[in-house]
């Protein structure tokens, strides 16, 4: 291998390694909002929230 | 010696389960706790024994022997397992618990043969703990209570998997055991048997 | 009376987290702004600088790589100090950061390892040397993994936050054999240049890009930490609320 | 105490296998590592130590898993946690048992073992003084691991994977006490010395972590 | 059947076990090795193919023995064995699901951990091939175990005896079979054609015995 | 459909356990298995269930589906274990079991939501089946009859644990599964609660 290759390995897999580290967190906080709002929809919610009035997010 | 059991309350995970408990039970007493499935009744069992940790409240033992703070020493817990071995006998069940447990102060336990024979067992103790039914694994169980003394006595479903005439061999271990001015406190569905007792029904919490 | 002071208990335990979110959200896009342009100029600059003479083009993998290996460093550092909250002050929030940067963490280090490997093979002739520096940092890869699955196989949060707080503190010895095996023990690997006591010894040519990479990875670390902390909140919360519905579900039909 | 020791032995005697597994793993390891580095005798006198080592120290992993978690699925955990003889000196009597069971097995067939790898005299006797000396150490850490893992229904891989880095300084030492023996100029001693101290450590340390464990693991 | 397939890998995943987890089991035994037997890189490469082979058998033996045993615990057992579906493949559906969470993680990973161990690009690709290759037996010969184990309360020291003696074959001629590749007079083809024959002759014996054994076992 | 047994022993290990055991049920009848413990009411049952070797005698289906030879195929067996693992999903645990019985021919099971319901425990089969105390163990371990069709249902002691309401749900569950023609044998120390059943006193094999 050139050095060049050894050069643009390092960064496809940084680019790779970090690019699927920000799906992954972002895919995770999706699923678990979505199934937050389903609780929602279902009429579920938190005793807290409700004494509060409410969540600001 | 008097059992004080003040606004208890536990959880499992993040919910609370049940929530300011309170009764006293004096020697000689015996409590049973009834309510329907999930209500809690093996999670203060649980508290009671010192396995779960009690979200608050207070378990007081008073005129206890000098040296024991927590009821958990000076109780005797039969769960919904056994705590038996299958691959060894009933034998050497039954004599590693009774050297294992030691008696607590002011008792002291029978020996095994009479243990198996007072469960009615007799002469089966050189069997294999696996090779029994289960209402004999059971009362195998009870006779573990026996070998070793306890003044306490936390029972969760004793008498699930027994036959009649178990039931009724069993109240008749409870009621001796109390004559004896120990404690009993008992979870159960069915009635035990067993003449006054105060009861606890669980409701479970609700929100 | 009982139940109102519950509310309250369970109020103040949930105060913060939810103020957590709030904040969260107010920073979360600013960081990300910032953190692409960072990445931007640092890219930009990483790729037009000059390469050395001793190492030719493959220097330019020191700009991910010496960033990815002190950041490794510092997010077991954070998990450390969240383990200490966890064991000292109780803080609820802490378990929750320890549990997030784990997986960050471990996505660092194996950044660390790979673009080293790749700039070893040239540089030494061989992907990889038993020595101190590359051996501890495989060992910080392994106990990041460990901790993640340690984690995951606990069901119950509170359960295995204690637990894994105290195997992140015994583990944060690795953390200064790390940084200093360079120096304790000879190893083929470059001692330390640019972190030093009497101020960096390396080219300003190099130190450039360098700096601007390592704040650019610095500020995506924050980022993916905070947005993952959010995550896990969140993911509690989705417990929790399933068992209280189910507790509810459930009492109709056993409440006789 | 007594009584515990004693049931446990006969368990693992009795159901587990433990002693013979364990054993035949060890034998299984030096049987295969020849192949690697082929018919040279000099080359395997002198990984010969390091080699066993190794081989013992995966060798206790076998059924360190089960050490908890076989009492509490039957129910017996609850008890022993309620007793007051402090639960500490009930897990040091398990590990007791359980090094008994399958470190000590190791220990005893290290010796021909060792001829197998053409070590010297003073080789196979070293390795059997530092195994003998150093095995329990890692039973009392895989104590902890094995109480950590408790409530996990097949912990079996985490908790080698917890156990081995701690017990990375056990077999430093206790490799490098033996090629002390060896090799002339360097000491015996302070490597052994070194060894006995994690040994005697981990002795106190591991029970309490592994009792703390335990009872945090209860539900 | 695949509903049991994905149970079974479910039930590794999800308790402490997994892919993941088997993976990091292995780096950490090849980590460990360096501090046994030195930095030495070419020891490493020379012992690495074996060193490799042995975690692999490590690894699936962990956890292996429990493979038929917790289903009777909870008594999911019985209802197996009362099905029409032959006993046969449901053995193997557990045996493959079981080498999916394990065995092949292992094969997966072993390139890398070749690179951390030195070796080269023919021992490393001989490894590969044989490790995937080869664990599918020692899963099969670890079922016939686990399946007698089950049957007999007190027979723990039988399924020792029995298990790891089949798979020393399938390890001498796995990493005999990387040796040929590596040196050159010795051929790669004999040995890993037994290997692959080895496999294949457990694929099916494994599932037979191991289903007689737990037809037997019921009580 | 009707089952025939003909007389029927069993042996565990050396001892002959019952002999001579014989009964018939037609579709839509129930057999109530009593007797004390150790009498070998679970052996029966696991004889039928296809677990153990009768020792002699014979079990024979008339009108079966074509295809089954033995009972057990076409049987559920509750026994005293859950067959539910403690790490999955209640609701994973039931698809499993779904998916893996099969249907018999001749009838289909209901849906796992449906299920939970009918045992009285809608909407909790998201949690882990750890995580329930033994009496919702206990009805979860019930739907599993219901997610999967068969014709016959062998029950071992099927209400230990259950609380006085799900007693009376379970009664309902073996009812309905009658009307549907289906047949029921169970072993139990308690009244049941079926209407109309034949009992089989077990003694134990008297030497
Ligand atoms: C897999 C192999 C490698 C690993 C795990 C590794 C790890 C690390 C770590 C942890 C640091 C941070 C040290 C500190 O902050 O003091 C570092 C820095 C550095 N590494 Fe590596 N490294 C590897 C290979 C290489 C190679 C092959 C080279 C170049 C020939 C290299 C060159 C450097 C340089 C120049 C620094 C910056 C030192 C400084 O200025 O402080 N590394 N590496
Ligand atoms: N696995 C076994 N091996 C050998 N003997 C056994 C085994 N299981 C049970 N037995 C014996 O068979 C006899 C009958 O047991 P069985 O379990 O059928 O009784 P049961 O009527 O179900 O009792 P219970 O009401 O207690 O459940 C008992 O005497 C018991 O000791
Ligand atoms: N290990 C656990 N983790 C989390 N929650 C649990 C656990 N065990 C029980 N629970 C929950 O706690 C509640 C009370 O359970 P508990 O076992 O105390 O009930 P119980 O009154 O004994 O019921 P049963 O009559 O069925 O035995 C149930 O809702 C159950 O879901
Ligand atoms: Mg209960
Ligand atoms: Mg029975």
């Amino acid at each position: 291998m050139s050095h060049a290759a050894y050069v643009l390995s390092s960064y496809a897999v940084a680019v790779a390694t970090v690019v699927g580290l920000v799906l992954w967190v972002v895919g995770d906080g999706r699923a678990r909002q979505r199934e937050l709002k389903a609780l929602e929809a279902a009429g579920i919610r938190r005793r807290s929230a409700e004494a509060t009035g409410g969540e600001s997010t | 010696m008097r059992l004080l059991v003040e606004g208890l309350s536990a959880r499992r995970g993040e919910e609370l389960i049940f929530n300011d408990i309170s009764f006293a039970l004096a020697a000689g007493e015996a409590l049973l706790v009834t309510g329907p499935n999930g209500s809690g009744k093996s999670t203060l069992l649980r508290v009671l024994a010192g396995l779960l940790a009690a979200e608050s409240g207070s378990l007081l033992l008073v005129d206890a022997p000098a040296g024991f703070e927590h009821p958990r020493e000076l109780s005797h817990y039969l769960g919904h397992r056994n705590a038996m071995k299958r691959e060894l006998t009933v034998e050497e069940n039954l004599s590693f618990w009774q050297r294992f447990l030691g008696d607590s102060p002011g008792g002291s336990g029978i020996d095994l043969a009479a243990a198996a024979e007072a469960v009615g067992l007799a002469g089966i103790s050189h069997l294999p703990f696996g090779y029994l039914s289960a209402g004999q694994q059971r009362r195998m169980a009870m006779a573990k209570l026996l070998v070793a003394y306890r003044p306490i006595w936390i029972l969760d479903e004793p008498t699930a998997a027994l036959d009649a005439g178990a039931d009724r061999l069993f109240s008749g271990l409870v009621a001796d055991h109390l004559a004896r001015g120990g404690i009993v406190i008992a979870a159960t569905h069915q009635p035990l048997g067993i003449g006054r007792a105060q009861t606890l029904q669980m409701t479970g919490f609700v929100h | 009376m009982r139940e109102n002071s519950l509310a309250i208990r369970k109020f103040s335990d949930l105060a913060n987290p939810t103020r957590f979110l709030a904040l969260a959200a107010r920073v979360l896009p600013w960081l990300a702004v910032l953190t692409v342009l960072f990445f931007a100029v640092g890219l930009w600059l990483s790729f037009t600088t000059e390469g050395d003479y001793q190492q030719g083009e493959t220097v330019r993998i020191m700009y991910v790589h010496v960033p990815a290996a002190w950041l490794s460093m510092m997010c077991y550092t954070v998990m450390a100090i969240s383990a200490l909250g966890t064991l000292v002050w109780r803080h609820p929030l802490a378990d929750v950061s320890a549990k997030a940067a784990a997986p960050i963490g471990a996505s660092f280090t194996f950044l660390a390892l790979v673009t080293g490997s790749l700039w070893g093979k040239p540089m030494w002739g061989t992907w990889w040397v038993w020595d101190a520096r590359l051996t501890s940092v495989f060992v910080l890869f392994l106990m990041y993994l460990g901790l993640m699955a340690l984690n995951r196989a606990m069901e119950d949060p509170a359960r295995s936050a204690r637990v894994s707080a105290v195997l992140v503190l015994v583990g944060f010895v690795n953390i200064p054999i790390i940084k200093f095996s360079v120096e304790w023990w000879n190893t083929l690997h470059q001692p330390a240049s640019v972190m030093r006591l009497d101020g960096p010894t390396i080219d300003p040519e190099f130190l450039w890009p360098l700096m601007v990479m390592a704040i650019a990875f610095t500020l995506l670390f924050f980022s993916l930490h905070i947005a993952a902390m959010r995550n896990e909140i969140w993911r509690r919360r989705v417990t929790s609320l399933r068992r209280q519905a189910a507790r509810n579900a459930g009492r109709e039909s056993l409440v006789p | 105490m007594i009584a515990l020791f004693f049931r446990d032995l006969k368990l693992s005697v009795r159901a587990g296998g433990g002693a013979m597994i364990g054993v035949l793993f060890f034998m299984t390891i030096v049987a295969v590592i020849p192949f690697g580095v082929g018919p040279d005798l000099n080359l395997l006198a002198r990984i010969g130590p390091a080699i066993l080592w190794i081989g013992a120290l995966l060798a206790s992993l076998l059924g360190l898993d089960r050490l908890f978690q076989a009492e509490r699925e039957d129910g017996s955990l609850d008890l022993l946690l309620m007793q007051e003889t402090p639960l500490l000196l009930t897990v040091f009597v398990k590990c007791a048992a359980h090094w008994a069971a399958t470190g000590l097995p190791l220990v005893v067939a290290s010796p021909f073992l060792g001829l197998f790898m053409n070590m010297d005299e003073v080789a196979i006797g070293a390795t059997v003084v530092t195994l003998l000396a150093g095995t329990p150490a890692i039973t009392f850490i895989g104590a902890v691991g094995a109480a950590v893992a408790v409530a996990l229904p097949r912990g079996g891989l985490l908790v080698s994977i917890l156990v081995l880095p701690l017990a990375v300084p056990v077999l430093i030492f206790g490799v490098s006490a033996v090629y002390a023996a060896i090799q002339d100029p360097a000491p015996f001693l302070p490597p052994f010395m070194i060894l006995m101290a994690i040994t005697l450590f981990f002795a106190v340390i591991g029970p309490v972590a592994a009792a703390a464990a335990l009872r945090h693991s209860a539900d």
